[in-house]
């Protein structure tokens, strides 16, 4: 028995270790948002860690002092119903421990959907992010440039990722600047961020998409504005324009390595906002759409 | 012959009958969507539980308690299934 | 098998009473599965893509029929349910009858109203909408078409072997699915036609 | 040669043909040694037409162990191949189909059969019954559920596997994603066993409501049949939202509508949601009787009663609502609003108190116990801290900001095995050790028992714990390769070594079966773990009716009672038993809807409708049927009840 105790602290220790040497992506927050789940995510594990341990020691405790091999051959164990008190405290405890999660759960969710805090007065750069079998394209809609596979950002500036897909359901992730959210054909999703300092980081499709999934990844570029601004000017005038036919042999299905365009492809393939949304066909208002079909009721009887 | 047209059922017919009358004011009638919803509400729900109630005679057997919880509890679950949903799919999108 | 004479024949043995209760929970189950049907009605309604709407496509009188026929149905099969428990045979078969020709007098409206549909183009494949609308009501159909096989079964059955604690105890379960089903036609009427057409 | 062209495998492999080899074989194999030893008639007049639940239990519990090593085989190829990077052992879509496929078959496969066939067996006898309320559906019930898994195991070797997930996305899973038969396997497999299943949850809700001995009132019911009933209910409220779920999903792969599809007014999302309303309520359908079985497996080997009955069976009617009010949590991420994700995010962590207080409840019991350390024990002490770990996972993937983090991460796949694992798997292995005396009258041995034990608990920590550590450092889940330089490959061999551990301890289990079958002493008596309820106070191994007399109960406790305060249980004397007929109806149809999916997943429209006729016959057939079942005479009784040692205790 002691040999796999032993066997079982060792294996910890060494998982530990080995982990030990860098910062895990999520907890090493570049922005505000990100910085926002590492803290909720720290929190949490601290009060869960508490209710581990809480049961662990309990269960240790009572293992070692009322196993059959202590006691008394005619130990005959009593007959217990419960106890108000005893149940009130396992219940009120995890009551309020819920309670305070929930409130956090709540804040920070509506942190992290918002612009960042501090960024609330500038207006966002917009990228439009939309995957297509196993790619992302990004468009700057205010830049007009398109680029695949990767995407610059400024840092110390709100941005907004408009997420669609060409395809399947993704999920669009750049762990060390904010949570994911899914990518869809048929509606237009929204992610608010800020890189806080400038680097490159890892970003992916986390949502299984077929065949090419694990390779479906991006990098994220964050650099101070000036020099943001410089590399959009280079690609005005180094890359190619963006056609039609040059956008449909970018969505085939396969990987393609880093590309840049000028232009982008939201003027003749646009995406699923407004009128042409999908999602947004007559359910956008509850009050709007009951006079709509008002309306045609009136319609039928004249 | 009057036996086999005992009173409770022809008045729960009747009953049904004149439910559905009122119901057809929504489409005769010109209303708001709420009057209107809330009058389909009214009275498809009353004509379930008449039919429940008086036809499928629910509430006659020893095992009532757990007929009425079947149907309070599908209907529960039933509710939040499609309000849940179009919470979720529909309003707050 | 121990008879207790003091129920009605239907109740009259543990396996019948067990019988009818298990049948009220697979209702249960019947008002979830119609449930998501509606969920999923309420989700598309207004997603008719290319295609009509429902204000468009539906028409208020094969409604109506339907819905008369279908209480008057549910009205005779409860008559029946009495005469079974008067003992009259005879008169609960006249009621099951005619109850069954109603069922099917509904489905032959359905069926119309189907070929109508079809014919201003609102079939499965043209638009989320027209999809669900066709397979809630389908759904419904075909358990009314189901209720049509099992009612001659029924019938059948009682004519042959008279009433018995088990022909009694079919036929109530029966009466329950039959009721169960104008249930789910009310709630049809309500909120896909009525609701669409307001 | 074109019809034939469909069934062809669309992405063929060496392993795949070596599968169909082996298939064939096997199948050669057993055809020929049942004609050789002439076993075909026993096995249709004791087994294959039976309508006993203790057969149909054993018929689940087979199933599930089967399915179990296939689920598991499919597992150990997973962490190979993610053992190191850029591993070229499996292809992207070949990794694809054995994670779609790990996922239906431990899921629907091995839990679920797992789970029920518990319930068959044990139910029944806890509740002093003689069968369950409805032998012949019960029987049904099994074969539907066969025929699912039948259907879905054939799928590799025929027309290829489902690739899509075992949540099964649309639009990924359409046709234009997804070109091979195998989703619409998927969507009759699961609809097939699912209907089953919800037959099941029929019965069993009627039969604990009206088969209950006299005087065992509701709040007298040992734990794990309340589990059981409370599970039934779940099933029959969820089970329909999965029927139309598949319908749905089957009209648009194979009749061209647009639930799914991106246009035409078709949603994608919906999909997720629909499955997730069922989905959620499954995963407590699978964990609430393994609460009931430690329940009972702690009390029994604390030698003392379960502590706070009461809050034990309410935390569980709590948890069967919960479960339907949650399901959204399963994609916070799908861009509803800050709204609906709170409201989603509080219910979710409510779950956390009721489970909580079982936990507590769990430790109370053990408290002034005396404990043994059994092999079913061991599995219940390690499950405590265990699943506790796995549940507040729970609580923290259900804050909405921070699951934007976890979402499809590997942390979400540690924690869902973190529950399933500890929570279902090991109260399947303790309850299937606990009551093995129960179904074949000796007890599994311990040694190697508890060598399995520790193989499986070091694999479990070994293989999933690395994966919350990977997961919040960017490890998606299903991708079936990485590079070097993420830095993943540590963990993932540390993964793959726990698999492996895990599969010595479940070829350990299998060779203890075979070890105890040829070595165990058959001397055990009736009640060889000095138990407390009901079941314990029959024969072992049970005999087909159960209970000569029908028990009289007047405690939550009967069998301990009847043994330490001489309550009797049997009063009355022997008569005449009632027993149900067997049956060949329930195996015919479902062999007839086997044939009727096989023949949709093929758009073979012909054989559709003759199977679908088929059925319907097979239906009016049972409705004339005249079955009044049979009697067993009270001098069989009382000579059976002599060889086990003398008529009723």
């Amino acid at each position: 028995m002691k040999l796999k105790w032993t066997l079982l602290t060792f294996i910890f220790t060494i998982a530990t270790v080995l982990t030990g040497c860098e910062p895990l992506l999520v907890l090493d927050p570049k922005g505000p948002q990100a910085a926002t789940t590492a803290d909720v995510i720290w929190l949490s594990i601290i009060t869960m860690a508490f209710i581990v341990i809480t049961v662990l020691v309990l269960l240790i405790i009572i293992l070692v002092k009322y196993r059959a091999s202590k006691q008394d051959d005619d130990y005959e164990p009593p007959h217990i119903e419960g106890n108000p008190i005893v149940e009130g405290i396992i219940v009120g405890i995890p009551i309020l421990i819920v309670i305070f999660l929930s409130i956090v759960s709540v804040v920070s969710t509506y942190q992290v959907e918002t612009v960042p805090e501090g960024y609330e007065d500038q207006e966002p750069l917009v990228i439009y992010a939309s995957s297509s079998n196993w790619k992302w394209h990004f468009s700057y809609p205010e830049q007009d440039i398109e680029t695949v596979n990767y995407v610059f950002i400024p840092t110390d500036r709100s941005v907004q990722f408009k997420l669609y897909s060409h395809g399947p359901i993704t999920s669009f992730w750049v762990p060390q600047l904010a949570g994911q959210k899914y990518a869809m054909a048929d509606m237009v999703t929204t992610i608010n961020l800020a890189a806080e300092s400038a680097g490159e980081f890892m970003g992916r499709n986390a949502n299984f998409s077929g065949e090419g999934f694990a390779e479906n990844t991006f990098n994220v570029i964050a650099m101070p504005q000036d020099e943001f601004d410089t590399w959009v000017d280079d690609i005005h005038a180094t890359a190619d324009p963006l056609t039609e036919d040059i956008f449909n042999e970018l969505l085939e299905p396969g990987h393609l390595g880093q590309l840049a365009f000028t232009g982008t492809h939201l003027e003749f393939s646009p995406p699923p906002e407004g009128e042409h949304g999908g999602h947004n066909h007559g359910s956008s208002d509850d009050t709007e759409q009951s006079e709509d079909e008002h309306d045609d009721s009136e319609h039928d009887h004249h | 012959m009057k036996e086999l047209f005992p009173i409770k059922q022809v008045n729960g017919f009747i009953f049904s009958l004149l439910l559905t009358v009122v119901a057809l004011s929504v489409y005769f009638m010109d209303m708001s969507f709420t009057a209107g919803m809330t009058i389909l509400l009214v009275t498809a729900f009353v004509q379930a539980i008449v039919q429940f109630v008086l036809f499928m005679h629910a509430g006659e057997s020893d095992d009532k308690r757990t007929i009425y919880t079947t149907l309070y509890y599908s209907a529960l679950i039933a509710l939040v299934t499609i309000f849940g949903s179009l919470l979720a799919m529909v309003w707050d999108m | 098998m121990k008879i207790d004479h003091s129920q009605p024949l239907e109740y009259s043995t543990h396996k019948n009473e067990m019988n009818i209760l298990g049948f009220w929970i697979f209702l249960g189950a019947e008002i979830m599965l119609f449930a998501t049907l509606f969920t999923s009605y309420f989700i598309y309604e207004n997603r008719f893509g290319n295609g009509p709407s429902g204000a468009e496509i539906f028409e208020i009188t094969p409604v109506l029929i339907e819905t008369v026929v279908l209480l008057t149905s549910s009205f005779t099969i409860g008559l029946a349910i009495n005469a079974m428990r008067l003992n009259r045979p005879k008169a609960m078969l006249w009621f099951l009858g005619i109850t069954l020709l109603l069922g099917a007098t509904f489905l032959s409206v359905e069926i119309y109203e189907f070929v109508h549909y079809y014919h201003v183009g609102a079939t499965l494949q043209t638009s989320a909408f027209t999809g669900i609308l066709l397979t809630t009501l389908g759904t419904h159909g075909a358990h009314v078409t189901f209720g049509l096989f099992w009612g001659i079964a029924i019938f059948l059955q009682v004519k042959k072997h008279g009433l018995n604690p088990e022909t009694a105890n079919k036929s109530f379960n029966y009466s329950l699915y039959w009721h169960f089903l104008d249930v789910m036609w009310i709630f049809i009427f309500s909120f896909i036609y009525l609701k669409g057409m307001m | 040669m074109e019809f034939f062209e469909r069934f062809a495998i669309p992405h063929p492999d060496p392993m795949i043909y070596a599968s169909m080899v082996a298939i064939v074989l096997v199948s050669i194999a057993i055809v020929a040694g049942l004609t050789y030893f002439k076993k075909w008639g026993y096995l249709w007049n004791e087994w294959l037409t039976t309508t006993d639940h203790k057969r149909i239990g054993i018929m689940y519990l087979i199933s599930a162990l089967v399915m179990l090593f296939r689920g598991g085989a499919d597992a150990v190829m997973m962490r190979l191949q993610l053992s190191s990077p850029e591993m070229e052992f499996l292809n992207a879509q070949h990794y694809n189909e054995v994670f779609t496929t790990h996922g239906v078959v431990m899921i629907f496969f091995m839990a679920m059969p797992f789970v029920i066939g518990l319930m068959n067996y044990v139910v029944p006898l806890q509740i002093g019954a003689r069968d369950v309320a409805f032998p012949r559906l019960n029987a049904l019930s099994f074969w539907l559920f066969f025929a699912g898994a039948m259907l879905f195991n054939i799928s590799f070797v025929i027309g290829g596997s489902p690739d899509a997930g075992w949540t099964n996305y649309f639009p990924l899973a359409s046709n234009e994603f997804s070109q091979s038969v195998g989703v619409n396997y998927y969507m009759w497999a699961l609809q097939i066993s699912g209907i089953g299943t919800l037959m099941t949850g029929i019965n069993f809700v009627v039969t604990i409501f009206k088969m209950r001995a006299p005087g065992m009132k509701l709040m007298k019911m040992p734990m794990f049949t309340w589990s059981a009933l409370i599970t039934n209910v779940i099933i029959v409220f969820a089970f329909p939202v999965l029927t139309v779920a598949l319908l749905m999903g089957t009209f648009d792969r194979q009749f061209g509508t647009s639930f799914f599809a991106t246009g035409n007014g078709g949603m994608d999302m919906y999909w997720a949601n629909l499955f997730w309303v069922w989905g959620h309520p499954e995963v407590y359908i699978l964990i609430l009787p393994a609460f009931g079985i430690y329940s009972e497996i702690i009390s029994t080997f604390s030698q003392r009663n379960l502590y706070g009955y009461k809050s034990m069976v309410a935390s569980m009617v709590l948890i069967s609502l919960l479960s339907f009010f949650v399901w959204v949590h399963h994609f916070f991420t799908m861009g509803q609003g800050a709204l609906t994700n709170s409201i989603f995010s509080i219910t979710t962590m409510a779950i956390a108190i009721p489970t909580g207080i079982k936990i507590f409840n769990w430790l109370l019991t053990m408290w002034k116990g005396k404990i043994r350390f059994t092999v079913p024990m061991l599995y219940s002490v390690a499950f405590i801290p265990l699943f506790t770990v796995g549940g507040v996972t729970g609580v923290m993937l259900a804050m909405a900001s921070a699951d934007y983090q976890y979402h499809n991460t590997m942390f979400l796949v540690a924690h869902f095995h973190n529950t399933i694992i500890p929570g279902v798997v090991y109260a399947m292995l303790a309850g299937l050790t606990y009551w093995w005396p129960k179904m074949f009258g000796f007890i599994l041995n311990e040694r190697i028992g508890k060598w399995a034990f520790w193989f499986n608990v070091v694999g479990f920590v070994l293989a999933f714990f690395p994966m919350y550590i990977t997961g919040l450092d960017g490890q998606a889940r299903r991708m079936y390769t990485y590079s070097e330089s993420t830095g993943f490959t540590p963990l993932n061999m540390l993964s793959f070594v726990g698999a492996g551990l895990m599969a010595i301890a479940f070829i350990l289990i299998a060779y203890n079966i075979f070890y105890s079958i040829k070595n165990s002493p058959r001397n055990v008596g009736d009640d060889p773990w000095n138990a407390r309820s009901l079941e314990w106070a029959t024969h072992n191994p049970v005999p087909e009716y159960n209970f000569a007399i029908e028990p009289e109960v007047n405690s939550s406790e009967a069998f301990w009672d009847h043994k330490k305060k001489k309550h009797t249980l049997f009063k009355g004397k022997i008569d005449k038993i009632h027993m149900p007929n067997n049956s060949g109806i329930p195996i015919i149809m479902a062999g007839i809807l086997f044939v009727f999916g096989f023949s949709f997943v093929f758009s073979i429209w012909p054989a559709v409708i003759i199977a679908a006729i088929a059925f319907f016959a097979c239906m009016m057939y049972s409705s004339f049927e005249n079955d009044q079942g049979r009697y067993i005479s009270a001098d069989e009784v009382k000579e059976t009840e002599e060889k086990f040692g003398g008529a009723s205790k």
